[in-house]
This record gives C-alpha cells, structure tokens and sequence, in this order.
C-alpha cells in the first residue's frame, strides 16, 4: 500500500455511530415504543393461489383490546411497484383484493393493544377463499395450459430483456471451440438480523411519521405517498438504525403498509413487526435461475461469442425482478471483452414469494455459470485458468458495446496477485484444490426506477459558530457504514478532522433527497454530493480567509487539519474554528451552508463506474461423505481509492460470508408453493467456527468518476464466491457442479454419475 | 404465542411428584426449556401447569464409583457435563458429544433430564448415552424404577414415562475394560443437530477379537436406533477395514430413515454407512489401545 | 448438409445451426415462423434453455431440412 | 393463569416484577424494565441476538422463563460499561470494527464477555470461534469479531497496557 496523501481518508477509525452499537444505545425500529402505540399483526394466506369471496371480521372485532382490522377494500387500492414508469410492472397491492398470488400474502391486518391480542384476534378474521389451481415452477408456470397468475399476462411471462452487441453467429464461425452448459440456480434471503418492522404514526396535523427498517427513506416517503393517498412532504419517514438490507429493504412492504393503513384509520401509533417467519414466507429473496450458456473461444482462449438464455423464478410479483433479470445478463459477459454477445431474459411470474433484489443483484447467479464455465473450457483445451482469463479481461477505457465504459480497471493486477497467492500455497494435499472467479460489479446502479426529479444524491454541509459541521445525507447507513465514508469524505475535503463532523441522515423531514442505500450506489454517488458540498462551504471560508489575511492574489490558501494556512507558507495562517468564529460574525450569524448534489451524466445504462475482483477458494472435498471444507478465500480486490480502511474490510468479509452460504449452505425449497424452512434451524447461514479466514489484497486504482477515486466495495464481492468455490472442487475432483448452492448430498451423486459413466473421479 | 398456564414452582422432588400425581396430563414439565418453549410458542404444547424443576439442586448432581459408575443428576446442565474433569477422563465421548450441542448459550441452560425426556430422535445424548449402556431412573409418588435408556423411547417424540413420572437421573455403568466408545454426528454447520449421526462402543477379547459392541443411530430412524445386525456382524472377530465396511452397509440396511429437505432417504443410508465404517474402526483401534 | 433460413434465407452450414440461428435472431418474424408450423417458439426455447441436450434445436432443424426437402 | 412475583438483579440493581409467568427473560429486560439493547431476532433460539448473562453465565434470553431467573444477577450489554468507562470487549469491537447493522453486537458482545471470563487464554481462533457459535451475525463474516476477542484475550486492553 502507498504512502497516505490523505489526512482522514484511508485511516482506521472508529464508525461515527459504532459507539452507539457496542453499548446497546443505537435504537432500531424494532425497539421505537410511542405513547398510546398499538401493536398489528398480518392475516396471511394459507393457499398459493385463490380467490377471495369474502373476508368477515366481526368476531375479531368483538374480541377485547381489538381496535382495527383492515382489508384491501379499505386501502385504495393502487398496485403499486418500485418501476413506477412502467405501470404493468406496478403489479403488487399490499392488502390484495381479488386475489392471492402466493402463500403468506397479505390478506388483512389487526390493530390491538398487545401483539398477542392482535394474533389471537387474526384466528377470528373469517376469510372465504376459492381456491385455484396454482403453479409454484416457472416451467410448468411459461405452459399454455397453467393457471393464469395476473389477468392478460399470457404464459405468466412477466417481463423479457434482450441485450445484444456484435455478429454472434459470425462470431461463433469464427470459433476453433464451442462449448453449452445448462444451470440451475437456487433462491437465498437476505435473512437481516432485524426483521421487516415500522412503526406509523398519524397525528391530527395530518402527517404520517413512519419509523422503518428501510434501505431508503425517500423511496418508502414517496411509494407510501402514492398507495396512500399524500403528498410526499406529509410523510416523513426515519430510520436511524436499521438492522441489515442485503437489498431486501427498498421496495415497499406489509408492515409499513399495514402499519400506515391502520394508523390513518385511527390516528394513534402502530407498530409492526414481522416474526422471523414471516420474514422468510412473505417478503422477496434473490432470484432463482435457470441458464444455459454457449460460449465459443479460439483455442489459444481468446473469447469469440458467447449466448446465454436465462429463465427465472419470479414469483408472484415483479418488484425489483425486472432489474436482475437485466443485471444478470449484463454481468454475465464480465469482466470480459466478448466480440459478439446475445442474452435473453424471461421472467416467468409464479405462486411463490416474489424474487427480487438481493446483494449482488442477479450477478452471483451470472458468475456461477460464466466463470465454472471457462474454467471448463481451459481444461478442455489444456490452458491456464489465469491465463485464459488474462487474454480476455477488461481494461481501463474498454467499451462494452452500448452498455458501459469502463474508467478505471485493476483486474490485471488482481489475476497476478492472485496467481503469486496460489504459487505460494504450493502442492495441496489429496482431495484440496483451489478455484477462481474474476468479476466486477457497478458502482452505483443508473436506475432512475420512478423517474424521481431529484438528484440521485444530494448533501447539505452547514458549518456551526463552534467549528461542528453538520452534514446532512439522504444517504442511508444499513450498517455498511455509509455514514462513516461521509463523514470522512466531508472531514477531508473541509480540512477539518472527523471529530468536527455531525451526520444526520434517516429522515426525510430533515434529510435532502437520495435514492438511497442499493446498487453500491453510496460511496461514489453520495460520496460525490458530500464532497462538493464540502468544497461549496470551504471555498465561502476561504474567501472570508483571503481577504482578512489580504495575501497578494497569487498565493493559495488551504484547510487541511483544521488549519486555514497560506499554501507556499504553510506555518501562516490562523486554526479553523477561529476563521468560523469571524466569518460568522461578518455574516450577521448566518452559517455556512453548503451545498452538494450527484446525478449521473452520459455513463451508459448500468453504472458510472465498475470494481473488479478475482478471489481465490481453496476448499477439501470428502469424496465418501461429500463434506465441503473452505480453508482459505482470498481476494485481489480493485474498489479505486479505499475510504474507509477498517469499514472496507469489514464490508469484503461480510460479503464472503453470505456469498459462501449461497455457494454451498442457503436454499429455499418451496413444495406446494409453501417454503419448506422458513425458520433459522432449517435455513442455515454461516457461523462463526465454519467462516474462513479471507485474506484481502487491495489492489489501488483510481476512479475518475469516483469521489477521490473510490468504487463499490461490499456489493460486488458476493458474485464469486460460489463460482470459485465449484471450481476448487472441480480441480480436487473432476466433477462439473452445474447447480447451487452445491449440497453434499449433489456431490457424492456426481460422483455416482461419474462412476457410471467409466470416468475416474 | 405461548398459552397461558399456571406456574409451579416446587422445593424438592418430593414435592414435584406430588404436583404430577395430582395434575397428570394436565401439566408439563419445565427444566431448561430450551426445547420446550420453542413448541410451547409454536402452540404445539399447551398446557395448564407448568412444573419448573430447573431449581431442583438435589437433581444437579454428578457422581461417580467404580462400582455403581456414572450418575447424572437430571437437573445436570449439558455445560457441567462438558466441562467435568471426571467425565472427560472416563466417559471422554460425553464431553465431546456436549462439546457440539447447539451453543454454549443453549449447554448453559439446557440440561440432560431435558434433554432426553423430550424424546427427538435427532439428539445427540441418547444414541452416546444408549451405547454407553446408560439407563434412566423414573420416579413417581409410587415410587422409583430403572429403565435402560435404549427401552427408554416407544415412538417418536414418545417417552415411557407415564403422565406422573419424572426422570430424575441418568445411570452409566463404569467402563468395561478394552472398550472404547466414539461418536461422530454428519451435519453443514458445527453442533447443528446430525443429519444422521452413530456412537459405536466395541470392546476387545482376549485372542483380540471383539467381544462386545453397540451401535446406535441417531436421526436415523423415529428413534435413536441400535442395529443389532451390525452389532453381530462385529463380534466375535478380529476388525479389519473389509469388516468396517460391511459394517457400515449393514447399518444403512437396518435404518429406517426417512427424507427431508436436509437430506433424501438414499444420502442418509451411503451417510450412514460412511458413518458406521469410520466410527467402527476408530472405536476399534481406541479399543485395542485401551 | 447446408441449408438456409426459412425466413430471412440466411445460409447455414447444418440444420442445428440453422434452428440456433432462428432462435437467436428472435425476432417477430422468425417467431412468427413457429407458430405457423403449429410450434410454440416460447415452449421450445424453455425446453432447450433448461434440459441439456438442445433437444429443441434438432426438432427445429429436422423441420426445417424437411420442409426444405419438401 | 395466576401472575408471579419476581425479584432479580440486573445490572447491580435490585428488580421486582410482578409478572405472567409465560413472559421470557427478554420480554422482561426489554418490555417491563426498558433495557432495549438486548434484541429478538428469531422464535427458534437460533440467533443469539438476546443473549445475556445470568449469574455470569451465557443464556438466550428467548428461551428462558423470567420466573426461572427469580433471585439471580442479570447483566444486559448496558451493564457492561462502568462509570463511562467501556468494557474492554466493547472497546475491542469498536477498534476491529466488529459489527455493521450493530443489531446482533449486543448479544455478540455478551457472549464474548461470557466466554472470556470462563475462558481468558483460549488456545486458538477455533475456540474464540465456537464461543460465539450461538450467535448469528449477518454482516461481518465474524472475522473482525474473532479478532476483536482475540485482541482481548492477548491483553492488549488491560490496566496500562
């Protein structure tokens, strides 16, 4: 690593909010109590797919400490989703009226004075289903003869992406070797410690304040506006904690919805929280795929064409559905030049939970395949798995045709790191391997989803008579430390230390407008914002600085811990609190406010910047049990300029562990449409004694788009894990795993497979 | 939602089996709950008394003599098993096999009496403790009887004991010599209950062959299961690796397991047969040491 | 044997290649043209996307060698 | 159903509760006496989020009667700190940056304070590892948290260290 140029920037420091959370202090929505609050709880349906006749509450409401039940007919009923401009796309009503799509659907909602008065009373809602035939595989779901799950949707195809660049069939002419494979992809939750929760709260000045565990203020201010009937600015969402996202949190659901619904109808506090369980029956989980790839290469391995049909599980509902289905296509082609390149996408709508965004955002599942994919192809043709992918990897300036370009690219320097990494493990013993997989990922997603007129981030630094700057963010921290990054960011473009910092963000009320934490969209979007924002209240100080200290014109004056000095003499100048003190006074008491904003300009479709990555999974095989034992995970990682040293590592581990559970732990079987472990015995993530030590290797870039040169980092480093992880096990044993996440119970059948057609394993 | 129900909370064992005798089906009883309030919130146990026995210091007991062996007083939390200097020299694999129960959290407050009245055929005490030839005392206000644990479970979730009865102690016979008992249990994550799991107690003869074995299944069946075939198939002999593996295929044959998502009924046999192969040797070659 | 595309009458070298042609291109027409040999474009290309073995490719390529025999 | 008297310790001060018996530990510390850093995050005793320590000793706080912990210390993670002072497994956790969403660290903390006190000089990782087994952490990978408790256990937050 290099010297430091920065003060604050890539340097260990306690988050802002980390002393809050170590002392138990930080308060989630979980734990938001109101005076008079009542507690909700969700009537959901017991069936996959059914027609509701009718729903009668009266014996619920006689029961004592009920206050409310609501249904869809006391709603507005607006289908609402988060792709607004695309209004059959907006798909999903909450609280539906006619019908039920999926098991755990939202049928009706209790308002009581204790949680458990509010489930006993769901027991007494008398809901008349007429139960339909429903289809939970997306297979039989595409058929001409299955159930119809929307009105007018033929074959229950949802939505279909196209992406295409390049002459592939002359590109496969061209090919010395073609190679197909078909995969198949499971579903994962983004399991956050805290479960969906919110509290609402409407008061006679007719605004609803919603406390809620959301990945984005705004986005919840605006589509609660628009199911409920407000303008926007009567609703002011806060969410100062929220325990975990994972990109579960952003699209609206039942326990704000529910919440609101039932406050509004008897303006006092509502509280809602889901139970674990509901939290894995009804709210959205990463996309299951089905993919089958051709790929057609020279046998040198310089990449010619490549197609790619994809078919996924949607679900019931869009949500953010459409998104993945295009992202996965799109990432299937990194981090790679391809000649000619055709995927084609189809979503196919089901009587299950919907599938939608999840950390990584359809990229995990398109890595999976490509990158098994071209290890194969090496060992067909007896290359190098380094190599092969060294002659085709993307560089700084590559264009992907139409899509992207590419400003900043270390994914040269990571595949030699990691290649010095493997050498150095030497000779492994028996049944251990190591296997790869390079990618990258987008650095804040372009995906104005309502066509929302505010900038995509925004910031407001105010500067106090005390020298306390106030930084205001609609950025929301989920735990991945946002606010930290900003905070230091501000510190260092002000000149002051990050002790001088207040954040404020989570609250619409008080907060400017930004899309909010998805797409790693924070560090360069919402870092953008705060820096000029920054630089906006600097240059007021400075300009009070010059013409109080009257230098001659030439010389340059600078903030840099907290001392306003003359650049050329940097021993003149005077300390930044005192400056503030002046500059305040000479202003009548104003502050200094400045202020920052980020929208993306000509940077393609997808993103303004990209990360890179190769990670290296060295993991032992017991062929006669089919035990899979990761021993190392090391990463050569490119996020540009490193902000937050202590956060950044953090954030690579973190993702490593959830990219390991989907590998080879976290499965979502749905029977009957019902999912068969929706509790955490069943649904396993990751515990501490099987987590292996991941190594980090940064390798320093620097992003021209990015503030200070920084990229995603978290996001992206959860789509190789599972593909590096087939690999090492298809270099210890031979065996091609074409689905995940890879079970035991599928390697030791492999092997049966293998035996049986005369291979040696 | 747990039902409402009415708390007792009595000062000795005497006491206890007074509130059973009078109460019988309409009570329950609670030590460490760990099992039993996850049912209890799930509604899968309602009940209108609730006995708590967890304060019962004439059950949180551990002794041992040569002659009588082990006892394990039924209030013993897993933790005192696991950290027992006594246990860890005589009975080695019941410290192991409470080394990876659920967590420390659960071992802190969990306790055996629980453990094994709660009959769920995934446990891990039962199938050591039922190769260790351990057996329960049960008490009633009627009075005292021993049953050895493997006659312990009828059925799944099903325990002998009748409504009035309380298991009060676990009895393992002193380790006979030349045997060794080992313990190994398949799962994804460390101390996750077992997919399948199988103890194996083998005892070395004179003229080295096996004079003696047990080998017992867990989650293998309704119930933690001996496959006595298996045990046959073993003694008598000198051990080889041919016999350890015709072991192994015997005890898959026995089981009666069933599939779930976790695992098909087809994977939990070929585990069971790798399971039994492996456990049979180590328990072997530890045996010809001892 | 060679043969070309029913619709657009681009030229490929054997009847796989030809059906692959036709479900890549994708368009309305090339759609269209399943459909009126009582196909369904969409089943089909479930069915080669999700079973290995390209089944749907051969079907399609014998059809087409056979209407062009024909 | 008949409510019970409850009289605990926590946090080093004296609680009388009068109660329905069915009411767990951590509704309790949470819902009755205020003490909000102990979190539930799963019905199945899985997580860990509400672990704390009665009589020193790890519990989750979701699977335990309150009435079962009549006459008995409690110590919540708002007990760990002393006179502004942060217990040195907290003041390890903010150094290593071993939380993110921060909502399982309350109970993480308490089972690493637990562990280190029946354990100060554990052998190896794999053992800090198993320590924590019981709780679930969704953010970290638990490696920053390994070596947190690592960093406390080789005495680098002890008096004048």
């Amino acid at each position: 690593m290099t010297a430091n140029k920065y003060s604050v920037l890539n340097t260990r420091v306690h988050n802002v909010d980390g002393y809050a959370k170590v002392t138990g202090r930080a308060t989630y929505t979980f734990d938001v109590k109101l005076p008079g609050m009542l507690y909700g709880k969700i009537l959901r349906s017991p069936h996959p797919h059914a027609r509701i006749i009718s729903i009668d509450p009266t014996e619920a409401l006689k029961l004592p400490g009920v206050k409310a039940v609501v249904t869809g007919k006391d709603t507005l009923g607006v289908k609402q989703g988060i792709w607004r401009r695309y209004p059959e796309l907006c798909d999903e009503q909450i609280l539906t009226i006619e019908k039920v799509r999926y098991i755990g659907e939202p049928v009706a909602a209790v308002a009581a004075i204790t949680e458990e008065i509010a489930e006993q009373a769901l027991d007494l809602i008398d809901v008349l289903y007429e139960v339909l035939p429903f289809v939970d595989d997306p297979m039989e779901a595409i058929k001409k003869e299955a159930p119809m799950i929307h009105e007018g949707v033929e074959r229950n195809v949802n939505v279909t992406r196209h992406i295409e660049w390049g002459d592939v069939e002359e590109a496969f002419e061209e090919a010395e070797y073609v190679r197909e494979d078909w995969f198949k992809l499971g579903g994962q939750a983004h399991m956050c410690m805290e479960t969906r929760a919110t509290v609402a709260s409407y008061t006679s000045d007719k605004k609803l304040t919603v406390y809620t565990s959301t990945q984005s203020p705004y986005y919840h201010q605006a589509l609660l506006a628009g199911v409920l009937g407000l303008r926007e600015s009567d609703i002011r969402v806060i969410a100062h904690y929220v325990g975990g996202g994972f990109g579960g949190k952003f699209e609206l659901d039942a326990s704000q919805f529910c919440a609101s619904v039932l406050s509004m109808k008897l303006s006092k506090p509502v509280k809602i929280v889901f139970t674990r369980e509901e939290d894995f029956i009804a709210t959205k989980r990463r996309t299951p795929m089905f993919y089958y790839v051709r790929t057609g290469v020279k046998k040198d391995g310089t990449f010619c064409a490549r197609e790619a049909r994809v078919f996924t599980n949607g679900g019931a509902y869009t949500g953010m559905g459409a998104t993945a289905l295009y992202l996965t296509g799109f990432f299937h082609s990194f981090p790679y030049k391809w000649k000619a390149y055709r995927y084609d996408g189809y979503r196919v709508y089901t009587n299950s939970l919907p599938s939608s965004s999840m950390r990584g955002f359809g990229a995990p599942q398109a890595m999976f395949c490509s990158e098994q994919q071209i290890d194969w192809i090496a060992a067909d043709l007896g290359l190098d798995m380094i190599e092969i992918r060294r002659k085709n990897a993307h560089t700084t300036g590559y264009e992907v045709p139409g899509q992207a370009t590419i400003g900043s690219c270390g994914l040269g320097q990571c595949l030699d790191r990691i290649e010095e990494w493997i050498k150095a493990r030497g000779t492994l013993p028996k049944n251990r391997a190591i296997g790869i997989s390079a990618a990258g990922f987008m650095t804040g997603g372009i995906f104005n989803w309502f066509d929302s007129p505010y900038s995509f981030s925004s910031a407001v630094v105010t500067i106090n008579y005390d020298g306390v700057v106030e930084l205001h963010v609609g950025a929301q921290d989920i735990g991945q430390g946002s606010n930290t990054t900003l905070a230091m960011i501000c510190a260092e473009a002000l000149g002051v230390k990050l002790e001088n910092i207040k954040v404020h963000s989570g609250d619409t009320d008080h907060c400017p407008a930004d899309l909010g934490a998805w797409g790693s969209r924070q560090t360069l979007m919402a870092g953008n914002a705060v820096k000029m924002a920054a630089e906006d209240a600097k240059k007021q100080l400075l300009e009070f600085a010059s013409a109080k200290f009257g230098y001659n014109i030439i010389y340059d004056l600078d903030i840099k811990d907290n001392w306003v000095h003359n650049v050329a003499r940097p021993e003149r100048g005077m300390h930044y609190a005192d400056l503030v003190k002046e500059a305040l006074r000479g202003k009548d008491g104003q502050r200094i406010i400045g202020r920052g904003h980020y929208t993306p300009h000509r940077k393609g479709m997808i993103s303004p910047a990209y990360s890179y990555m190769v990670q290296a999974v060295e993991a032992e095989i017991d062929a006669e049990t089919g035990k899979l034992s990761i021993i190392h995970c090391t990463t050569a990682h490119d996020c540009g300029q490193p902000i937050n040293t202590l956060g950044l590592i953090g954030q690579l581990e973190g993702a490593a562990s959830m990219a390991v559970g989907y590998g080879c732990l976290e499965n979502m079987p749905v029977e009957d449409g019902k999912v068969m472990n929706p509790n955490l015995v069943d649904y396993k993530i990751i515990r501490a004694p099987n987590m292996p030590e991941c190594e980090i290797i940064e390798i320093d870039t620097f992003e021209p788009e990015g503030p200070y040169g920084a990229k995603e980092a978290g996001e992206g480093l959860t789509n190789p894990t599972a593909a590096a992880l087939g690999n090492a096990i298809f270099h210890a044993t031979g065996l091609r795993m074409k689905q995940a996440p890879i079970m035991p119970e599928m390697i030791v059948n492999a092997f049966k497979e293998k035996k049986k057609e005369g291979g040696t394993p | 939602m747990i039902h409402d129900f009415t708390y007792l909370r009595p000062g000795n064992v005497k006491e206890a089996l007074a509130m059973l005798a009078q109460h019988r089906d309409g009570a329950k009883i609670i030590c460490g709950g760990q099992s039993l309030l996850i049912i209890m919130r799930q509604g899968l146990v309602v009940t209108e008394y609730l006995i708590d026995i967890k304060g019962l210091d004439e059950l949180n007991t551990l002794t041992y003599e040569p002659r009588a062996g082990l006892k394990i007083g039924a209030t013993t939390t897993h933790r005192t098993i696991e950290k027992s200097l006594l246990i860890k020299e005589k009975y080695p694999v019941l410290a192991a096999m409470e080394e990876k129960l659920a967590s420390i959290q659960v071992r802190n407050w969990g306790t055996i009496g629980g453990n094994l009245a709660h009959a769920d055929a995934a446990g891990d005490p039962a199938p050591v403790l039922i190769a260790l030839n351990a057996a329960v005392t049960i008490a009633s206000s009627a009075g005292v009887r021993s049953v050895p644990l493997e006659e312990f479970y009828p059925g799944l979730f099903e325990t002998v004991l009748s409504p009035d009865e309380l298991v009060t102690e676990v009895l393992v016979p002193p380790p006979p010599a030349h045997t060794a008992t080992v313990y190994q249990k398949f799962n994804l994550l460390e101390s996750d209950q077992g997919i399948v799991a199988v103890a194996v107690s083998l005892s070395v003869g004179d003229k080295g062959v096996c004079r003696d074995a047990r080998v017992v299944l867990g989650n293998a069946a309704p119930i933690p299961m001996r496959v006595k075939n298996t045990e046959r198939l073993l003694i008598g002999s000198k051990l080889n690796e041919e016999i350890f593996a015709k072991a192994g295929d015997t005890a898959a044959e026995e089981a009666d397991p069933v599939a779930d998502i976790h695992a098909s009924e087809d994977y939990r046999r070929h585990l069971i047969a790798a399971l039994t192969k492996r456990m049979t040797k180590e328990a072997w070659e530890q045996a010809c040491q001892a | 044997m060679s043969l070309k595309c029913p619709v657009c009458g681009k030229l490929k070298k054997d009847p796989v290649d030809c059906a692959r042609h036709m479900f890549g291109t994708g368009d309305k027409p090339h759609k269209a043209w399943f459909e009126t040999q009582g196909l369904s474009y969409i089943d089909l290309l479930l069915s080669q996307a999700t079973e290995p073995g390209n089944k749907a490719y051969i079907e399609v390529g014998e059809l087409i060698a056979r209407t062009q025999q024909g | 159903m008949e409510k019970q008297l409850l009289r605990f310790n926590v946090n080093d001060q004296e609680y009388e509760l009068f109660i329905n018996p069915k009411t767990l530990l951590v509704e309790a510390l949470r819902d009755h006496l205020g003490f909000a850093g102990t979190k539930r995050g799963c019905d199945t005793a899985s997580c860990g989020v509400c672990t704390v320590m009665v009589n020193g000793m790890a519990v989750k706080g979701c699977s335990v009667l309150a009435v079962q912990v009549n006459g008995m210390n409690i110590t919540t993670v708002e007990g760990l700190e002393k006179d502004g002072k942060l217990d040195p497994v907290q003041a390890a956790f903010l150094d290593e940056g071993a939380y993110q969403c921060g909502f399982c660290t309350s109970g993480m903390i308490m089972s690493a304070r637990a562990f280190l006190n029946e354990t100060p000089a554990p052998k190896d990782a794999m053992e800090i590892r198993r320590g924590i087994e019981g709780n679930l952490c969704r953010c970290t990978g638990y490696n920053s948290i390994v070596r947190a408790i690592d960093a406390v256990a080789k005495g680098k937050y002890r008096e004048g260290a």
